[in-house]
């Protein structure tokens, strides 16, 4: 593979507590090509999202700190430029969508107006060229009669609009890599199915890059190329989409994978993962997995393993894998 | 930041230089400017400015007349003759004559919710001599009290047409005979009055325009003075005085008041009598416990007159037989120690007002020196009246602002019926004396009844007067002819501003 | 429509609001010790004079029909009469409330001059010396007790600068320089109180829009700073401010007693205080009323104002 | 033959609407004559986007919420119309499990105040005593005694969860009625929760009502599943049936959109469009603006609930006549592969 | 208000885990710890004032009135010759019961009203609102000044009547505190096990319902300070000779020119606790932000 679009080494961020930094991302590193689709997967906790603030460089200022690592964007590292280059950026070459499409609008403004403004941030312009850009944003992301709808305040639109409308903003650069941050959580199944389906198309026909995190494995499954299973801000494993699915070498990617419920016949019971996510103020000894691994062994609590090769672009961050060497 | 100070100094030192007007900040808003209803002594100030009176009083408090040029109190005096003077003009242009005197004072006898009967008790009726001449008809030889209470409210004249056509709203624009006409008032704000052109003593009327601001905080007013946005400041406390010292550009004039401060017993009003309405020694002993000239040291800068009768040392009527005692605990001790008394114990009503609250607390430290527990309870003013007046006191600290003739000072407080004697004090001995004070013509006749009198309620104690008050009025060094009076109304008749 | 209905039904149930408020008020007064009769019968206090105001003024009724009297006389517009100057309270109060109006008015203007800004100040630039001293600016009006700061500057700036006027009230048409350099500390005095609340409220109602998810979505368009602040986050933020300043507002109107007293200025509040004092009945009854309906008038203003500014409730 | 352990017919609620603000006065209706049964030991899975009024019938069978018609029959009881003190000695006999765990247990309740509370409520001496049973049931849903002395915020989301079930349970009561008990929580712990529901059932033969927008979820713990769109039940059928052969387009279409775990999966046709206002719900079938199968008729008239073979019901006109259903995406009716199965197996140990 | 904080510690066990999660973010705020010393200082003056007070509050020299701060009389002296700086200490006992008793009548009626006109709704809350918004309606000093007029001038009636003129804002503050309560799911959960509405009252909703309260409450203290001293400033608070900040002010406003120490000590006084109670009252409300900042 070339040089990658999205290159994230060794990143660090911790969040200002109560009782000093506490660490939120531990030394994260994954990269993502020119046009393709990362999937983070990952539980409430893991870490992702802070991640993808930190590429979008919207970490809260009062209390995140990045404490280490690089986040490279066509080898140039974002984490040294000028906040003002980096607000340049930001809607711009990286764009970014997000969980809550109720909220995520500024309920003051019409949708026209938000997504226009978006468009001229970058492209200084006229506003009515604005609007035209704008109702054909929101005709590519479907929007029924978008002359219309321009004018219209956000609480009068669905949440499935609303995210579209999200979408529209943040297709407002042209950018070259699109985050989005749990796009469909907060949706209606039939509507989530619909917004996937979104990405995916815009992925195809405008070569966007798609960083996409959830915590969902299927999502992710059905649109990534590569995915990174994260856990208590860590990567424990990430390689390309099939391998890992297929063949998980680490055991918290395989005791995901057997969480999610699906329509086996002979109804074997679901895998649940005992304990839960380790308080990031006091991480256990050794890997952070461990105290929930069923294949734990004493030198897990030892060591914490590195991110290893297992195949070719296939890593795990496991003392024990492989776990079953190939049949 | 200097510019606008400088700035904001040019906005107040021109609005301040109005020319020919006067601003005098008075401590009250006055109620009801119409003579026959006026309450407050603060709406004396403008009254006076607009309407004349019949007499006036002197600073010697000598009659003096103003609207009436000769007076002659018949041989058995029970009439007056009014030679009444001619030319004057009421500010609508109506002519002042002897049927307008009648109707003024017929006013003030009948006018529903008239203030003015007790000052004219002894008024039987009144006869039209002429157009300048009217009798007057007397009940009982009161003449002289009748005549000295003309110089006040009572002898004030309205327009009897302005006053039949306006009823009970005459009050809000007030029509007379005097120096200056009426012109607005903002309630709370300011009464402004502009001189009479058709003024019978025009010559002596050197102002354009009055303003009266009605300013409750003597500290305020006086910071008016000093700034400049007052010319005169009525009635500023002793404690304002050391600061004008300084001052190049105000200074204070003082005249004794006419009224006294006294601390009233309940002598036989209600159960609360017990303590001071039997042994007198019990009352004396409070009275040596203080220490009168102490305190108007302490607390009023030595500017007031530490007193013990019902005028002022200073007045004609104060028995000199009787000076203000000193103080003396060990007697006071031993006086409640005879009557029983050692740990005597009773509650003075104290009105809110500083002054008294501050004079209340001295008291209550000069008394425990004697062994005596005075404790302290304030009332607002509206409530004190109603307190004192259903008996519901041991001690009240009371003011009186003092009347030109004694009997003011003496007959409602004391006499039996007095309408004021809320101590239910009861003498017939000084009844009788009172009665003839009020009857004597003669001033030497007047000066010893008064005098009994005092030493009658010296023995006694029904009170302790404490201090009588001294009246500072601030003045602009602008103002010139200003003439204090003992009543302590302004009078703007002389004034000029420079 | 929808908001003609809303109006209604805000104004239907103000009725039962103000009947209560005027039992309440007529009866607390008439709980007050103290004779009125008394305080008005001058200095001699004349036993027929009393008797006679008594029934003058239907002191002599029981008090239930004295409220009844009252009661239909107001339903008609009559406040009745001051007992202290003769005046009819009507006219009384509408002469004031001009007066009290442009107090209200000049301390909040300087309220929202200098409240909001500080406030966006303070949450734009959380932990910064700015937001400490705007904090520490508006913790100060709100702890300062008005009575003894109002004695203070007439202390600094009219007897010892002598650059103010001390007290009083001159009208604007009278002198206009006099009139401002009058409403100057008074208006500061009761400025700054309502200023610090504003700007407290500015301040987190700015946090919490700075906090919200279109924000994050504003920066990520990649909008300057001050853009995110002033335009998205100000606007959603002054709705919460802008009722709040409105209430206040109605507070004001009614709440200047002791500034009015200090400054002497001849307002609802002074009026009030020596209608309390005197026992002018019908004054503090209607003026109570009145300020009242100001105050309700005031809120309404809020409510219709939040559905002005709130697209939410707009359509 | 014995009364069902629960029967529901013809459900119905009506919400007043129109506060201050939105003037005119109207009326939702979230629940529409909902009617089923449900036998002691059995899961009903109630399926449904948010808003359908699938939590408003669980809160209508407790009489949380007063239903405005219809009838609730505990064990052939009636429920509606009962007095409160009337309807006290029923409660002990049907609990709650909320779908937030933060908001559900009061912050300023030890855990032993909250799981004894019912047990002091109803007056209910239990042999070990209250410390006793408290301790028993927290055992039980997998968390130990010395957690009794605890507050709420001292615990993880899914050990929360396990507190409300413990509350739930302290009765032993005959129906649970489970609101969204798992979608709060992350998906590792979902499975536990899942399958601690599964195994108490099993222990305790409790009728469970199973409220979930998860259809995956609804397949592992239930019998039967009940498909709800905008207050109406549009299908019901035993799960085995519903997930081979849904007869519904909107069941079709909620199958349809359940992501497969599997990369590149094909993509399904998707449903247009989004679920409609409850407050002015489209004539007729409720579906028929998003259904690509509707005719004039479905816009006229509402469909009837139709019993197509035992136990499988469904509302709409064309059941009979729609095409055949391409079956659920193969990744997720495919068995694990060996290795990953028998990995998986460690986690069972 | 830290006299209020170990107060709650000691009734309600039951909230002690929240307490102390509240006690401990209120430790990390410097300004709230500041505060709470100042606060807790000013209770302590007033606790030990026979100690801590160089000279007897009451005993006047007529011979020392209104002197200047010296060495002796470190504030000066006021109107009738008394100490200052003693007066300034003892009057701390009035101001911080004037924060306190207000607090806590207006606390004790406005729980079990706001509690009820909450939860139970209907007519009851109807009326209750009406009463409220009328009460509202009139300036809150004008209640007090009505009231104390009423029951006379003393410090205690003072107290109760601010109390009381402080209840409609404390009732509706209880209303929406209840109402928020209510709407939680442990409400619900309990409902469904049966409970009596007493029980889910006083069980559930009023433990839940008290944080909100407690900031609104130190806020309240500031502003009872603030009205005692008003209504001492207008005579109607604590009565001569026994001292008040507020009583101080008001001896000292006729001689303002004169002798301004007379009002700056006590007016300091007042402005350091009631910012002091402020800060505090600010720290609360962040420590209990459940996002906490």
């Amino acid at each position: 593979m070339s040089a990658p679009l999205l290159d994230v080494r060794g990143l660090a961020v911790g969040f200002a507590g109560e009782d000093g930094l506490v660490p939120a991302v531990q030394g994260a590193s994954f990269a993502l090509g020119a046009g393709a689709c990362l999937g983070i997967v990952g539980e409430s906790g893991s870490g992702k999202s802070v991640a993808a603030l930190s590429v979008m460089g919207l970490l809260p200022p009062a209390t995140a700190r990045i404490t280490g690592g690089s986040v490279l964007l066509d080898g140039r590292d974002l984490l040294a430029l000028t906040p003002e280059a980096r607000r340049q950026l930001r809607g711009g070459e990286i764009a970014m969508i997000f969980q809550e499409p109720m909220t995520s609008l500024n309920p003051a403004f019409t949708i026209g107006d938000q997504i226009a403004e978006a468009i001229r941030a970058h492209a200084p312009m006229s506003a009515a060229a604005a609007r035209e850009r704008a109702i054909a944003l929101l005709r590519q992301v479907r929007i029924a009669s978008p002359e219309k709808r321009y004018d219209e305040y956000p609480h009068r639109l669905s949440g499935g609009m609303r995210q579209r409308v999200m979408i529209a903003i943040a297709l407002a650069g042209n950018p070259r890599l699109l985050i989005a941050d749990e796009p469909t959580t907060a949706l209606d199944v039939t509507v989530q199915a619909q917004i996937v389906a979104l990405l995916r198309d815009i992925q195809r026909e405008r070569g966007t890059a798609i960083l996409l995190i959830s915590h969902n494995l299927g999502l992710i499954a059905g649109l990534a190329d590569e995915i990174a299973v994260m856990y208590a801000g860590r990567v424990l494993e990430h390689g390309p989409a099939a391998r890992i699915l297929a063949h998980p070498e680490h055991p918290y990617t395989i005791g995901l994978l057997g969480a999610v419920p699906r329509a086996a016949p002979g109804e074997a019971p679901l895998v649940g993962i005992e304990g839960s996510v380790p308080d990031p103020r006091h991480p256990p000894p050794g890997c952070v997995f461990q105290p929930r691994c069923p294949f734990a062994e004493a030198r897990c609590a030892e060591a914490a393993p590195p991110l290893r090769a297992l195949a070719p672009g296939h890593h795990a961050a496991c003392h024990l894998a492989p776990l079953e060497p190939v049949a | 930041m200097r510019i606008l100070a400088l700035l904001l100094m040019l906005c107040c030192g021109t609005a301040a230089m109005a020319q020919g007007t006067l601003r005098i900040g008075i401590g009250d808003d006055p109620d009801a400017l119409d003579p026959t209803l006026n309450r407050a002594a603060s709406g004396r100030q403008p009254l006076t400015a607009v309407c004349d009176k019949l007499f006036d009083v002197t600073t010697e408090l000598k009659l003096e007349h103003q609207l009436v040029t000769a007076h002659e109190i018949a041989a058995d005096g029970l009439s007056v003759t009014l030679k009444l003077r001619e030319g004057v003009r009421f500010h609508d242009g109506e002519s002042f004559d002897a049927e307008a005197v009648a109707f003024n004072l017929n006013r003030h006898l009948t006018m529903q919710g008239s203030l003015r009967r007790t000052e004219l008790a002894a008024l039987a009726g009144t006869e039209v001599v002429d157009a300048h001449t009217i009798r007057l008809l007397l009940k009982s030889p009161q003449a002289y009290l009748l005549l000295i209470n003309l110089a006040e409210r009572a002898g004030m004249m309205v327009s009897p047409k302005a006053a039949r056509d306006a009823g009970e709203r005459f009050a809000l624009h007030p029509v007379c005979a005097g120096a200056f006409r009426f012109v607005e008032r903002v309630p709370q704000g300011r009464i402004v009055v502009q001189r009479y052109d058709g003024y019978w003593n025009r010559a002596n009327i050197h102002l354009d325009r009055v303003e009266y601001l009605p300013i409750s905080d003597s500290t305020v007013r006086l910071a008016g003075l000093r700034s400049g946005e007052l010319q005169i400041a009525e009635r500023l406390s002793p404690t304002d005085l050391p600061q004008l010292r300084g001052d190049a550009r105000v200074t204070a004039v003082a005249t004794p008041d006419l009224g006294f401060h006294s601390i009233r017993f309940n002598m036989s009003n209600g159960p609360r009598q017990r303590i001071f309405g039997g042994d007198i020694r019990i009352r004396q002993a409070v009275e040596l416990a203080i220490d009168r000239r102490a305190m108007v040291q302490a607390l009023f800068e030595d500017q007031y007159t530490a007193g013990n009768q019902f005028v002022g040392p200073e007045s004609a009527y104060y028995d000199k037989a009787h000076p203000v005692p000193a103080r003396n605990v060990a007697r006071a001790r031993a006086l409640l120690r005879e009557a029983g008394q050692p740990n005597l114990t009773f509650t003075l009503l104290v009105p809110s007002e500083r002054e008294r609250q501050e004079a209340a607390q001295m008291v209550q430290a000069m008394l425990a020196e004697a062994g005596i527990t005075m404790k302290l309870e304030t009332q607002d003013n509206t409530s004190l009246l109603a307190s004192s007046q259903r008996g519901q006191f041991d001690a009240v600290f009371s003011f009186w602002s003092g009347r030109p003739h004694p009997d003011g000072n003496s007959y409602s407080h004391f006499a039996c019926a007095g309408p004021l004697n809320d101590s239910r004090y009861c003498n017939p001995e000084l009844d009788a004396l009172l009665t003839r004070g009020r009857e004597a013509t003669d001033e030497a006749e007047r000066v010893r009844v008064y005098q009994q009198a005092n030493a009658l309620l010296v023995r006694n104690v029904p009170h302790v007067v404490v201090w009588h008050r001294r009246t500072f009025t601030g003045l602009s060094k602008r103002l010139a002819g200003f003439i204090p009076h003992p009543d302590s109304t302004i009078r703007l008749v002389g004034l000029r501003l420079n | 429509m929808r908001f003609l209905l809303f109006l209604g039904q805000r104004l239907a149930l103000t009725v039962p609001t103000l009947l209560i408020l005027s039992v309440l008020v007529f009866a607390l007064q008439h709980l007050l010790p103290g004779d009125p009769a008394l305080a008005l019968a001058g200095e001699d206090m004349d036993p027929d004079v009393v008797a006679e105001i008594r029934h003058r003024y239907g002191f002599d009724l029981p008090i239930w029909h004295q409220y009844w009297n009252w009661l239909l006389a107001a339903l008609q517009g009559d406040l009745g009469m001051s007992l202290r100057n003769s005046m009819s309270v009507v006219q009384l109060l509408l002469g004031k409330l001009g007066i009290t109006l442009q107090l209200a008015v000049a301390s909040m203007v300087l309220a929202l001059v200098i409240g909001i800004p500080l406030g966006v100040l303070a949450a734009a630039r959380p932990g910064s010396f700015a937001s400490l001293a705007a904090s520490g600016f508006a913790l100060s009006g709100i702890s300062v007790p008005h009575f003894w700061l109002g004695i203070m500057l007439v202390l600094a700036f009219s007897v010892n600068l002598n650059w103010f006027p001390s007290s009083g009230y001159t009208p604007f048409a009278e002198d206009p320089g006099r009139w401002a350099m009058g409403l100057v500390l008074p208006a500061f005095v009761l400025g700054t109180g309502i200023a610090g609340v504003l700007m407290r409220h500015t301040r987190s109602a700015m946090l919490q829009a700075l906090g919200s998810d279109y924000i994050r979505t504003a920066r990520a368009k990649g909008l300057r700073e001050q853009r995110v602040v002033l335009k998205h986050a100000l606007r959603n933020a002054l709705v919460p401010v802008v009722t709040l300043g409105a209430i206040e507002f109605g507070q004001l109107l009614s709440g200047a007693v002791l500034t009015e007293q200090i400054f002497s200025i001849p307002g609802f509040g002074k009026l009030l205080v020596d209608g309390v004092l005197y026992r002018d009945y019908a004054v503090v009854q209607g003026l109570v009323l009145v300020s009242a309906l100001l105050f309700i008038a005031a809120s309404l203003v809020a409510d219709i104002l939040y559905f002005v500014i709130n697209p939410r409730l707009r359509s | 033959m014995s009364p069902p352990l629960l029967r529901v017919r013809g459900l119905r609620k009506e919400f007043a609407i129109g506060g201050l603000f939105s003037g005119g006065r109207g009326k939702v209706v979230a629940v529409d004559g909902v009617s089923f049964d449900l036998d002691a030991g059995e899961t009903l899975g109630l399926v449904g986007e948010s808003g359908c009024g699938k939590s408003t019938t669980g809160r209508l069978i407790l009489r949380l919420v007063e239903p405005t018609a219809g009838s609730v029959q505990l064990r052939g009881e009636e429920l509606t119309g009962l007095k409160p003190h009337a309807m006290i000695a029923h409660r002990r006999n049907m609990q709650l499990i909320f779908q937030d765990p933060y908001s559900s247990l009061n912050p300023s309740m030890t855990v032993r105040e909250i799981i004894g509370e019912p047990l002091q409520v109803h007056g209910i001496d239990t042999t070990p005593g209250i410390d006793g049973r408290v301790a028993e049931l927290l055992t039980l849903v997998g968390l130990g005694p010395q957690h009794m002395r605890r507050f709420p915020h001292e615990f993880s989301g899914g050990q929360r969860q396990r507190i409300g079930i413990a509350r739930a349970l302290a009765l032993e009561p005959r129906l649970i009625i489970c609101d969204e008990p798992v979608s709060a929580l992350d998906v590792s712990v979902q499975a536990q929760i899942l399958n601690l529901l599964r195994r108490l059932q099993a222990q305790t033969g409790v009728g469970l009502l199973f409220i979930s927008h998860d259809l995956m979820a609804v397949r592992y713990i239930a019998q039967r599943v009940a498909v709800m769109y905008l207050g109406r039940l549009v299908e019901t059928a035993p799960t085995t049936t519903l997930f081979a052969a849904p007869l519904h387009p909107y069941t079709r279409a909620l199958l349809d959109a359940v992501p497969a775990p599997e990369h590149g999966a094909a993509p399904r046709p998707l449903l247009d469009g989004e679920l409609p206002s409850p407050l002015a719900p489209p004539t007729g079938c409720h579906f028929h603006p998003r259904c690509p199968f509707a005719t004039a008729r479905c816009v006229a008239e509402a469909p009837a609930m139709t019993e197509v073979s035992p136990g499988h019901g469904v509302a709409c006109h064309h059941a009979a006549t729609l095409p055949a259903w391409p079956g659920l995406s193969p990744a997720l009716t495919r068995p694990p592969e060996p290795r990953l199965a028998r990995l998986l197996a460690r986690f069972h140990a | 208000m830290a006299t209020a904080l170990t107060a709650g510690t000691a009734q309600a066990p039951a909230a002690d885990g929240r307490l102390r999660r509240v006690l401990r973010r209120l430790q990390r705020q410097p300004t709230s710890l500041v505060a709470g010393a100042v606060i807790l200082a000013f209770i302590i003056i007033a606790l030990a004032a026979p100690w801590v007070a160089p000279q007897d509050p009451l005993a006047s020299s007529f011979l020392a009135v209104r002197k200047p701060p010296s060495a002796a009389h470190w504030l000066g002296t006021d109107e009738v010759g008394r100490d200052v700086f003693s007066r300034l200490v003892w009057g701390a006992r009035t101001s911080m019961l004037a924060g306190l008793i207000p607090v806590l009548v207006a606390l004790s009626i406005s729980l079990p009203l706001g509690l009820l006109s909450g939860y139970a709704g209907g007519w009851i809350d109807m009326v209750l609102m009406r009463v409220v918004d009328a009460m509202l309606a009139i300036p809150f000093l004008i209640i007090a000044i009505a009231l104390a007029a009423f029951l006379g001038p003393d410090i205690w009636n003072a107290m109760l009547a601010i109390g009381i003129a402080a209840l409609p804002i404390f009732v509706r503050l209880a209303r929406a505190a209840a109402m928020s309560v209510r709407a939680e799911d442990y409400v619900e959960a309990t409902r469904s096990l049966g409970s009596s509405p007493l029980r889910i009252a006083v069980r559930h909703i009023l433990p839940n319902m008290l944080p909100p309260l407690l900031v609104q409450t130190s806020v309240m203290a500031a502003s009872a300070i603030i009205a005692e001293a008003s209504l001492s400033f207008l005579g109607l608070g604590q009565q001569p000779p026994a001292p008040s900040w507020g009583s101080m002010l008001n001896a000292a406003q006729r001689h303002m020119a004169a002798a301004p120490w007379m009002a700056i000590a006590p007016g300091c006084a007042i402005f350091l606790l009631v910012i002091s109670l402020n800060v505090l009252g600010d720290g609360l409300r962040d420590a209990l932000d459940p996002k906490g900042r």
